[in-house]
Parts: structure tokens; sequence; C-alpha cells
């Protein structure tokens, strides 16, 4: 039993089937991939799973309970991060605040009026945060207006941001989509520290297969919305299928 | 059964006013991406040009005659129109009669030259800025416009007559086979009706059929793609502006025999023109146009005495009633595109 | 202090100290001359500043935090007005029961207004809030006359039902509005050389709530609930991927800027017991909105600028007259005179509306951040190369230069 | 400039000696300045007038405020001395009001009550003005009259029509020279019953606010008395500026009159509505059909432009009155400006020189003797004929003129004929009539 899992999903959109039929299960801990070529569904399948869509039938039980029907903060409050093709950060604040406000989304769940503190009061959630930032090498950056960064290390501070909720899995919509293969290669040191300091399950969608391979336990392959096989990083490789519906293009 | 149709007929009047206004703003909007509080007063301007055009041909010498005295004692001051003194009475007063409609020659070269000098001195500086100093420019903007306007124009309402073969009213009822001195329709009403739907087809004519206009309305679709070609695309996005507000000022002068033209009939029509831009949907130009007579029609009904005894005030709210129904059952107008003005 | 940082409660003692002494500073021109038209310092105006002053400091609760731009905050404030004459009428002439039925009520309408409007974001937001304030409006100007007397406004008579109180003094008048018996109307003149102060009653009570307003405004811009709206501002998407619910917090700041109002609205009718329906215009909520930024949306003190600025100029350049240019350039040769007077014409008296369009439109255009940022620009200027960035001036967290994204969309 | 010292107590007094090493600050207690607010002593006395400077009627404003400049100018020994030479009470000598000189502030009421209200507060508490006169619209007048009974000033309404100026809203500071709907609809009664006959159908179009509901009534009463039938009495939203709706309506409903319950903005749009429609060339049951403006004025009805030709309505006073007071009003305001004055302009002056001559009379300016002086005072020569201030209501009786608007106008300002003048008794009403039932006025407040 895994700790995400999506049972004979689907969805259409209009005459399109977007999703046919998937089953999916990510083990606890584990780095779940699921590949694709442009269109095969991956996006479709990621909105189901965080709530900004809702299948058609099927289901999607996380941790034993079922994700269907609940809004995107409900969902990140079940355990569920999220990390952007773009890095969603609250550009407007400084780095410091942006690691604040899921450390308070943690602690007082989706709504709290805490409206009579100061920030500077709360001397745990900064501690934390400031943590954290030390973790991910940014603490210099702190005081910095997010929006003002560097691409690198916005992707950087969205993770941070992730983190400090101690999702129990986090989902990873492409994290290097259009970064430079330094950028990328730093990119996947980063999760593999993160993978190394903690216990974490990850879902990643990604079409860079240097990613997948560097990273996966497992890997999902989608093509026009059904899962074509899943297996082990080695045996994908190998998969006449695989090679047939996406890798012989790329490769 | 001839109230309805009476109604109706008003409420196409009353919305091709707003849809013309909501047209221009729609234009501003789809194009500049600008919110453009001072549409209203561009209306304004367009009537006080009809003002402005009476009182040019009715400028006057003054003769004294002895055997008239004014309020004072002393002998009456009257004035003679020039016109009337070079053409003769019949012909000077005539084209003097026919002030409104010759306005139109003066009113589009002013509004095309307006809108032409706000864009480049004012609004092109604010594409970058947030929506909220856009309003507030061109709010200050209308403010500053409408307060010239009461300094020399005065703040009371300017009677501005339609020539004398447009000005009665006509037997509509007989028109259409019922029966007679039911439905009785003044005649300017229907030429402002029919004015305003050929100003319309004409826009959309321009936007569908010239290269200009594809340039433009793929650049409302997509303004990156389009620059990339190397079209100089905020250039003819500034004449859109010209025509924008030539339209508003076409609006107000042919509305200038209707409502007498007065230097506040700007704000009074911003607010619901917003609201017809909104509940049509932002950046959709047939969703301006056809919000224009939807809330048009419904304000005339509305104010049928069958319905206020019904629903006292109703004629009141109406249209602030449907514009939140709508905003509330169809997110983004009747007929907006996704994506537009949303996060 | 109050558990405020340094520097906010430096700005905290200098608002005290600007409010308290204001009788003072705003009455700077002796009174017998040619400058005291342009003396502030009466009772009735310095209430006007520091009760839209707490207007606009709540409307920035909502607009200078989340982005979310009302257009229809002036129902509140006059919602808060019929309630608090209402309550002088029924209940009492001492004003807490009728701010307190002021804010309540403004509260309710705000909740209910608000849980709809809420639904939207962007203009659609905004036209929603507007729609609800004309339709207000027009409803208080005709249809319910009878619990807001409409054109002429509610007022209090001589035979209004107090419960607790008086429905007439013993001289036949209409009892004042007052706290604890002290009147509102109540002042004292000092004269001091050739100047002359009035401190007033009403406009301490004013001051007082002014600054209470303007503290717990700025411990919610400090609070984590702060920092959740200013979240709301930048991006709304993350917010909610983040595990929290934008709704209520959008929702929480709307009925909370809603309550300023109301209690502002409240204030009017204690400090005057009338309230018009125009107060519910949509001219009205654009006044707030012009307050705010004017002043600085997003800032502490901002609004409070703000207001103060717009009130002034209704107030005083509105009643410069021929005759009063006439006294000041009566000494300037005749031809020179009539020029001089031709140009001021336009821009006082009844041309104050031509001036205050174009203090908009030039503040907008060169100070986007409001009067505020040019505060701090000459500041700036003053601390010459002192400062080159680091601490202080440049990063202060209340300025955002960035493109504020769904304001007004 | 003594100003008003309001305190009970003398809060600030410890606070007082603080001001050590600077000139001594003198407080002031209750009491000890003067017995009412802003008591001019031995200097000149400040009047201030409030009219509208901005907003739809900017331009009304604008002539009040040069009939009360003109006012000023006469009292003060200026000018030709215009009605102050044929004003029945010889008190005023021209040397400014009881000896001291006049001067005045003026202020924008925006036509807002708030900013009406704001704006004589400050003319109250910053300039010292002792009375407050103008106004173009009842809301605000009621407004600011309510303002002037707390603050312990005179109010000296100028163009004010509804009902409950002096009716359910009367104060004892206050007081009205213009005449009222109820007065309106009284004259023009029989005039209508006499032209139009009696057997007519009447639809009304009424501004949806308390002064059109008080001037749809009053014409309701006095037509049903005629004998004429009500059709519908439809109300229009004030922001109303089409209203071809509901000339659809008057068209379809059987009516052979209509009554315009409108003033300003809507009297104009309304009036050239109804004529753009055809109404005024119908026939309806055999009878031509009749428009009627209950209330005219000359400034807007300009706006109307050719349609108010032939229509009938009511007028506190025209320029074109031949009595010594007029003529003298009408050559003195004339020769200063270059053109005839407004009723609001009469009205305005009339009650300035009314304010005067009180406080001359009483010989002080203490509020509660002007208004001992004004109650019940009788007068002539300032253009309405023989008047009463009554003091039951502070209400001016005097003849209404029911004016008719002119075929063939001799220059822009010849738009209104009197075609009758309707006597004084028959516009005359008991203080407790139902139209004015309610209010009370209360006793006179001098604010110290």
């Amino acid at each position: 039993m895994g700790i995400l899992e999506v049972k004979g999903v689907n969805k259409r959109f209009g005459g399109l089937q977007a999703l046919g039929d998937v089953n999916l299960s990510v083990t606890e801990n584990s780095v779940h991939a699921i590949i694709g070529p442009n269109g095969a569904g991956k996006s479709t399948l990621l909105n189901c799973l965080v709530g900004k869509l809702i299948p058609d039938t099927g289901s999607v039980m996380f941790n034993g309970q079922s994700v269907l029907g609940r809004k995107p903060h409900e969902i990140n409050q079940m355990g569920i991060s999220r990390v952007f093709q773009t890095p969603e950060i609250f550009g407007d604040l400084t780095v410091l605040e942006n690691v604040l406000i899921p450390c308070f989304a943690r602690r007082d769940g989706a709504f709290s009026m805490h409206a009579f503190e100061t920030v500077g009061q709360e001397r745990d959630m900064l501690d934390e945060a400031m943590q954290m930032l030390e973790d991910m090498n940014m603490a210099d950056k702190r005081d910095m207006h997010a929006a003002s960064m560097s691409r690198g290390d916005k992707r950087r501070l969205e993770m941070a941001m992730c983190l400090v909720q101690q999702p129990r899995l986090l989902l990873l919509d492409e994290p290097t989509a259009g970064m430079s293969r330094a950028d990328t290669n730093n990119t996947i040191e980063l999760l593999k520290q993160i993978k190394g300091k903690r216990d974490i399950t990850m879902a990643i969608i990604e079409h860079d297969m240097h990613v997948v391979f560097s990273l996966a336990d497992r890997i999902t392959v989608l093509a026009q919305g059904s899962p074509l096989v899943e297996d082990t990083p080695e045996n994908i490789k190998g998969h006449p299928k695989v090679r047939e519906a996406y890798l012989g293009e790329s490769a | 059964m001839d109230a309805i149709l009476l109604q109706t007929l008003n409420g196409l009047d009353k919305g091709s006013a707003y849809a013309l206004i909501a047209l221009g703003l729609t234009l501003i909007f789809g194009t500049l991406g600008v919110v453009n509080f001072a549409h209203g007063a561009l209306f304004m301007v367009g009537a006080f040009c009809a003002v402005t055009v009476s009182r040019l041909l009715t400028l006057s010498y003054t003769v004294i005659d002895e055997t008239r005295t004014d309020f004072l004692g002393n002998p009456m001051k009257v004035d003679m129109p020039y016109l009337k003194s070079w053409l003769g009475e019949t012909v000077g007063g005539t084209i003097i009669d026919w002030s409104v409609p010759l306005a139109i020659l003066f009113t589009i070269p002013v509004m095309l030259v307006l809108g032409y000098a706000m864009e480049r001195g004012l609004i092109k500086h604010f594409y970058k800025r947030p929506h909220a100093d856009q309003i507030l420019v061109t709010f200050g903007l209308a403010i500053v416009l409408q307060e010239l306007i009461k300094h020399y124009f005065g703040a009371n309402p300017i009677p501005t007559p339609a020539p004398p073969m447009l000005t009665g009213s006509f037997d509509f009822g007989a028109l259409v086979g019922m029966d007679p001195n039911q439905v009785i329709y003044p005649y300017w009403r229907l030429v402002y009706f029919l004015f305003s739907a050929a100003i319309i087809g004409a826009v959309f004519a321009f936007l569908q059929f010239t290269t200009f206009g594809m340039v433009v309305r793929a650049g409302m679709a997509d303004r990156e793609t389009v620059g990339l070609l190397g079209i100089n695309i905020d250039r003819r996005f500034t004449i859109m502006f010209g025509i924008a507000a030539a339209v508003a000022g076409l609006a107000g002068t042919m509305y200038a025999p209707i409502i007498s033209p007065n230097y506040h009939m700007g704000m009074d029509f911003l607010v619901l023109s917003f609201v017809v831009v909104v509940v049509g949907g932002m950046g959709s130009l047939p969703g301006a146009v056809l919000a224009g007579f939807l809330l048009g029609v419904l304000e005339s009904f509305s104010s049928m005495n069958e319905i206020k005894n019904i629903l006292p005030g109703i004629d009141q709210i109406i249209i602030y009633l449907v514009a939140i129904v709508i905003l509330l059952t169809r997110p983004r107008g009747l007929m907006g595109r996704k994506g537009v003005m949303e996060e | 202090m109050l558990g405020l940082e340094k520097k906010d409660a430096t700005l905290l003692l200098v608002v005290i100290a600007l409010a308290l002494a204001a009788p003072i500073l705003l009455n700077p021109f002796p009174t017998e001359s040619a400058m005291a038209q342009f003396n502030a310092g009466y009772p009735d105006l310095m209430q006007k500043f520091a009760i839209y002053g707490i207007f606009a400091i709540g409307f920035n609760i909502l607009f200078g935090l989340t982005g979310y731009l009302s257009f229809g905050h002036a129902a509140f404030l006059g919602v808060g007005s019929y309630s608090a004459v209402w309550m002088f009428k029924l209940l009492s002439m001492n004003v807490i029961p009728a701010l307190v039925l002021a804010v309540l009520v403004s509260s309710l309408f705000a909740l209910v207004i608000g849980y709809i409007s809420l639904r939207r974001s962007g203009i659609y937001f905004s036209i929603l809030t507007l729609a609800f304030a004309q339709m207000s409006f027009n409803l208080a100007y005709s249809v319910l006359t009878p619990i807001t007397n409409g054109e002429t406004g509610l007022q209090l008579s001589l035979d209004d039902p107090r419960i607790l109180g008086i429905s007439q003094t013993a001289d036949g008048g209409i009892p004042l509005t007052s706290l604890f018996g002290l009147a509102m109307r109540d002042s004292v003149a000092v004269k001091l050389g050739g100047w002359s102060f009035e401190f007033s009653v009403g406009y301490y009570v004013c001051a007082i709530l002014m600054l209470v307003c303007f503290y717990l405004a700025m411990r919610i811009f400090r609070s984590p609930f702060g920092l959740m709206l200013r979240a709301v501002k930048t991006n709304q998407t993350r917010l909610n991927y983040t595990g929290l619910n934008s709704r209520p917090y959008t929702l929480a700041a709307f009925v909370i800027s809603g309550m300023y109002a109301g209690l502002a609205g409240g204030l009017l009718a204690a400090m005057d017991p009338l309230a018009g329906a125009e107060r519910m215009q949509w001219t009205a909520s654009g006044e707030v909105v012009l307050m705010t930024i004017l002043g600085g949306a997003g800032t502490l003190f901002g609004p409070v600028l703000g207001a103060g600025f717009i009130k002034y100029f209704e107030n005083i350049f509105s009643k410069i007259n021929d005759s009063v240019l006439q006294n000041w350039f009566g000494f300037l040769p005749d031809g020179v005179e009539n020029v001089v007077l031709w140009v001021v014409e336009h821009f006082v008296g009844p041309g104050w509306h031509l001036t205050l369009g174009l203090l908009f439109m030039l503040v907008v255009i060169f100070l986007p951040g409001g009067l505020m940022e040019g505060g701090q620009r000459i500041a700036g200027l003053l601390r010459g190369k002192r400062k080159s960035g680091g601490d202080g001036g440049g990063d202060d967290p209340e300025y955002h230069p960035g493109q504020t994204p769904h304001v007004a969309e | 400039m003594s100003k008003s010292n309001l305190t009970r107590r003398g809060v600030l007094r410890t606070g007082a000696v603080a001001g050590a090493g600077l000139a001594m600050p003198t407080f002031f207690s209750a009491g000890s300045a003067s017995a009412f607010v802003n008591d001019p002593g031995n200097g000149p006395v400040t009047l201030g007038f409030n009219v509208p400077q901005t907003g739809p009627y900017a331009d009304e404003g604008a002539d009040e405020l040069r009939a009360y400049q003109l006012a000023v100018e006469h009292l003060n020994g200026g000018g030709d001395g215009g009605m102050l030479n044929t004003f029945s009470s010889k008190a005023l000598q021209g040397n400014g009001i009881n000896g001291h000189k006049v001067e005045f502030v003026t202020g924008d009421t925006q036509t807002k009550s708030d900013a009406a209200r704001a704006s004589a507060q400050s003319m109250i508490q910053k300039d010292g003005a002792i009375m407050i006169t103008g106004g173009s619209s009842s809301g605000v007048a009621i407004a600011v009259q309510g303002l002037c009974q707390e603050a312990g000033v005179i109010f000296m309404a100028g163009l004010t029509h509804s009902n409950d100026t002096t009716g359910k809203d009367k104060k004892a500071n206050g007081f009205r020279h213009f005449f009222n709907a109820y007065q309106s609809a009284a004259a023009l009664a029989p005039v209508l019953a006499s032209r139009y006959g009696k057997d007519r159908k009447f639809y009304m179009l009424t501004a949806d606010y308390t002064w059109g509901w008080t001037q749809a009534a009053s014409m309701k009463a006095f037509m049903e008395d005629q004998g004429w039938t009500m059709v519908e009495d439809v109300r229009t939203p004030l922001s109303a500026t089409d209203f071809s709706s509901y000339m659809t309506e008057v068209q379809t409903s059987g009516a052979d009159v209509l009554i315009l319950n409108h003033y300003g903005g809507n009297m104009v749009n309304s009036l050239t509505n109804a004529v753009q429609f055809g109404l005024k060339d119908k026939t309806v049951n055999g009878k031509q059909f009749e428009i009627v403006v209950p209330l005219y004025s000359r400034l807007m009805a300009a706006g109307a432009g050719e349609a108010v030709k032939g229509i009938l309505g009511s007028t506190n006073w025209h320029w074109s009155l031949q009595d010594e007071g007029s003529k003298a009003f009408v050559k003195s305001f004339g020769t200063k400006y270059g053109f005839p004055p407004s009723q609001a302009a009469h009205t305005c002056y009339v009650q300035t020189l009314l304010y005067a001559d009180a406080v001359t009379r009483a010989n002080s300016f203490n509020p509660c003797d002007v208004v001992a002086a004004l109650e019940g005072f009788e007068f002539d020569g300032l253009g309405n004929g023989p008047t009463l201030y009554r003091a039951d209501d502070h209400q001016c009786f005097k003849d209404v003129l029911v004016v008719q608007g002119k075929q063939n106008p001799e220059s822009q300002f010849d738009l209104l004929e009197v075609v009758e003048k309707t006597p004084v008794d028959k516009v005359m009403y008991a203080p407790d009539n139902e139209f004015f039932a309610g209010g009370d006025l209360g006793t006179c407040n001098p604010g110290a």
C-alpha cells in the first residue's frame, strides 16, 4: 500500500480523453518519476492530485484519505506540497517572510487570526525558518526581495518553502524546465541532498531523462493519457515500448 | 404590446449610447490594457463639440435695435450671426439649424487629436503601472477635463437642438402596421440608434477586414508574438486609442439633442459604462455591444409601471443587480475570455 | 513599546505627537494675518482629518495589504452613520453605544457584501462592490426614506423617544452628543499673541480613536495575519498551495476595513448628528481610494496623510473667493493683477476641483508610491550620500515598488 | 477675532501656565466673553455665504453669490442702494449692519449635505460668521438649518422649496423667504383648472426624493380638489438622465396632462424628453395634451431651450416684475453684472437685507433678538408685494407668480412671462396643515 494511490482515474475535456484509466502507487520514502511525451497527460494528472481538477471517475487516496473534491489548501494541509514549473513565490516579500508563511501554515492551519502578535515575537517560527534557510544555504539572502533573486535562487526558495512544511509527499512539476545544464545539475544535487537529509516521498513530473534517471527509484511512463509501464529506472531504459513511444524519438 | 415595443425601442436607444462608450473602453482596454476612467469625459467632450460648433456657427456681431429696449431700459442689442448676414437668412439659418450633424466633421478630428495626445502624453507612461494607477491618473484627467469645460461653458445644461426636420416625432406604430397614435417615437432617437449601429458596424468592419485591424486583433490576443514579427504594434495601438476616443466623442455629439450637454454627463455615464464593459466581459468587443443593448433594454423595462408596482425602486438598482447576478454566475461576463483581468 | 519594534514605536510616537498638537500645528498663521485663510486648526476640519484618517487606514488594510480594490467602501461609512444617528434618536446621546452599534452594523454589512464580492477578484471584485454601494445609495435616497430620511438626511428632532436620556433640553433644544456628559461641541480657545488655538473635546475623541485605530493597524501590518494578507496580494496561487485558504483572510480584511469605515461613519454622526445618503455614493467611495493612493497605499501613515490632504483642499481652497484674492494681490499693478487673478481663479474657489484633479495626476505620474514616497525621496536627498542602501530606507518593508499584480484587475 | 469658548470647566487651566516665556495665553470660559456665538464686538460683522460652487447647481450658486456681493455692497453704503431704497423698513442706513461694517466669507456646498455642513462649520468655527445663508436645494437647506440651530447662528435659507424646510424640519434659528411646494400647488391649481378645464386626467413624474414627494403630494391634493383625477404618480430616480421609458408610459396611459415634479437637471431632461416624444402636440380624450412644471427656475429652464414654450409653472419672483422694488433690484444687479438676476439671486439678496434690518431694529446681533425681530415682521418693497414672516413657522407669505414659457422671447433671458399673480390669501395655510405638521421650531439658540 503506497502513500499515494491513484486508481482508475479518467478525465475528459470535451472529446479529448486526457487521462484514461490511470493507476499509480507511490511508495513511502521513494522518489517516483512520471514521464511521458508532451500531451501525455502529465499535467492533467498532477492537477488531479492537487485538487485543481476533479477526475470524472476513479479515486486518488493519500495516506488512506481521498483527496478528491478537496481544495488545494486542504490537500496541502494533508501533507502534499507542490513545486511549480516556474517557481511560485511571494515576489513582493522578503526571502525570510516567504519561508515564514509555510511555517505559520503548518502551525496554525488554513486560517488563523493572529492579528495581534507581531511576526518579530514569533521566535520559534523565525528560528525554524532561519534554520531552513541555512540548510538551503540562503541565510545571507534573508532580507532580499524575493522577486529580485536569480531563477535558481527562486527555485531554491520555493523548495525551502515546501520543505519547511515537512510534507509527506513533495510533488515536483518539471523542476528543471528551461534550466541550463549547470542549473539542472545543481537542482539534482539539491534534491539529492534533501532526500539524503530526511525521510520524504517525492513525485517528479519530468521529461528530462537525465534528471529522472539520476533521482528516481521508480518510473511511470504515460502515453496518451494512460500509464504505459511502471518499473525501476534500469528496466525502463531497456523497455521496448518505452523506447518506441518516447525515448526512441529523443534518444 | 405597444408598450413593450416602445420600451424595446427606448432600451435599444439607451443601449446604443452605452454600447458606443463601452466599445471604446473595451478597445482601449483590449489593445492597451489600460483602464480608462476618462472615457466618460471623452463622451462629454464630444457633446460639447456639438455645442462649440453651434456657437461657432452663430458667432455674431451686435446690432442696436432702437425700437426695442432691454431689461434695463437701454436700447436692445440684438445678436446677428455672421452666417446669416453673409449667406442670407435661409441658407445661413439652415446651416445653423444643422449644427449638430455638421459637428460630426468637427468632432472626428478633435477627438482623434485629443485621443492621440492623451495616449502619447499620458497613457503611454502607464502601460507598466498597476491598474489602480491607471484608474487614478485617468480619473484625475476626467476631473480636469470636466472642470475646464465647466469653467468655459458653465454648469447648466446647454440646449443643442437637432435640425428642425428631425426634431419632431413620428408614428412608429402605424409604420409597422399597428393602430395609429399608439407608438409615437422621436425622429432623432431613431437617427441616433441607426447612427450608433453604423458606427459599431464600421468599427467591426475595420477590425475585421483591414490589415491594420487584423494586426490590432492579433495584438489584442497576443501582444508579444505580434511584436516579435517586427510589427510596430504600439503605433497602431496609439491610433486605436484615437479611434476609441472618436467613437466616444461621436456618441456624445449625436447625444447632445437628446440630453442637453452638461459638464458632468461624462461621470453620469462612466460608472454605467464600466458596468457594461464588465458585464460584457473585459476585452470582448461583441460582449460590450451586447451588454450595452441588454442593459439598456432591461433599464427601460424596469421603469414600466407594471414592474415598478411589484418591485418598488427596481429602476434604481436594476443595472447593478444584473451586474451582480451575471458576475456571480458567469465569472468573466457574458463573452469574456479566460484570464483577462484575473490573477 | 506596546510590542512594537523600535522603528514602529518611533512612528507611533510621532503620530501621537502630531495628533495631540494638531490644534496648534494646523494654525500656524496669526488670526488677523492674510495667511490665516490657510489655517486648518478649527474643530470641524480637524475632526474630519481624524475621521477620514480612520476611514483611509481601514481601507488600506484591505487595499494596501491584499490588493483588493473596493469601490464601495462608502456604503459602510453611510451605514455606520445611520446606525449611530438611530442610536442617538432612540437610546442615548452618549457616543459610546452609537459607535458600538455603528461598528457592529457595518461589520455585518461588510460580512455579507464581502462574502459575495470576494468570490471574484480583480476588477470584477471592484465592480461588485461598486454595484452594492450604488444600490445602497440609490435605495437610501429613495425607497428606504423611512429609515434614512432620504435626501434630507437623518437628523435628530425634538420629539425623539430617547430611552436613556431626555428628548429636549430644559431650554427646548436638542441635547448634544456627549461622552459621559462631556459634550462633543465643547472647546477651549486659547489666545496667544496674535494666534488663537481651539482645543475641542470632539476633536480629541476623534484623535484618540484615530490613534487607537492606527496602533491596531500597525499591529495588523506587523502580525502573521498581516503577512498572510500581503501574501494574498503578491501570489494567491502559492498561498493556496501552501495550505492557506485565502478567502477567509480576504474576508477578514474586508470586514475589518468595513468596521473601520463604520467607526468613521459613526464618528461623523457623533460629531455632527446627521447622516446623508450621499455619504454612500460612488464618488465618496472613490474619495477614500484617492486618499489612500495619494498618501501611499500599503504604507502605515500614507492614508492618514492622503485623507488630510483631500479634506484640506475641499475645505480651504474652496473658500478662497474673488475678494480674498484681490486682498492678496491688491499690491500688484492693475494689469498684472488682472492677469494673476485670471490665472489663480481657475484653481481656487469654484475651481478647487480642478486643482485636486491636477494634483492627483501629478502625484500619480511622478510619485507612484504617493506622498509617502515623496517624503522618502526628500528624506533621501537630505541624507545625501551618507547612506547607500543597506539598512533603513533601502529595504523598507512597507514600500513595494514592484508591480502589484491584482490591483484593480 | 474673538471666538466662542464653550467649555464648562476650565479643563486646561492648569496647563495654561506652561506657556511661560511667551505672551500669557488668554483662556476663555463660558460666559466671560459674550452671550452668543461669534459676537462681532466692536469690529466688522462676518456673514457666511454657503452656495453650490461645484456640482450641477453651480450656476445658480454663482448667481446667488453675485446677489450676496451686491447686498453687502448696498449694506455698506456702496452702489445705488438697490432695494434699500424701496424697502418699507427704513432701519438700514447704508452704514453696514447696525454700524458694523459687513464682511463675508464664501463656501462650497457641492449640493451635498455633508459638504454643506462642513463648509458652514468652517465659517462658524474658523471665520466667525454670525449668519449663514444660501443653498440651492432643500436637502442642503434642511441640513444646514439643523446645524445652525445647534451652533447658535441664524440661517437665512436660499432657494429651498420643500415643505419640510418650514414644516417638519423647521428650526427656531432658520428662516425661509422662498415659497414652497404647497404654495406652488395652491397657486397653480386654480389657473390650471380655468385654462385646461375641470375634467382632466393627470399623470405625474416625480423625482424620487423628499422634495419630489412633497411637491407631488401637494399637486395631487390641489388638483383633485379642482376635480381632476390622477392616473398615476411615478417616481423616477434622481440619477436618471434619460426619461424616455417614463414618457412611453405616459403616452399609453390615457392621461391628458403631465405634471413634472422635477427640478434642475431632472427637469431639463424630462421636459426635453416629453417634448421630443410629441406630448405637447398630442390630443388625448379630445383635449390638447398639456405639460406642467410646478417649480420653474429660469436658469434651468434655459437648458431645456424651445421645450419650455407655453408650459405653465410657478416661480418665486421674476425680473420682469414692474413694482418699484423689483425694478430697483434688476437695475442695480443688471448694471453691475450685465444680465438680469434669477429668482435664486433675488431671494438671497432679500434674505440678507431682512437679516440686516432685523439686527438693526433689534439693535443686537444676538440670534434670539434677531429671531424676535423677524417673527411676525411685515414688510413691503422687496419685490413680492406685502409680505409676512410668520412667527409660527418662519415662512414668508406673499403672492405667488404663475408663469408660462414665452412663445416669442426677445432675448436669452426672456424665457418666462408672468401670467397670473395668485394672491397671498389663496396660498395661506394654517401652521398645523397636514403637509407641514410634525415639526417643532424649538427655542432659539444663541450658541453660548
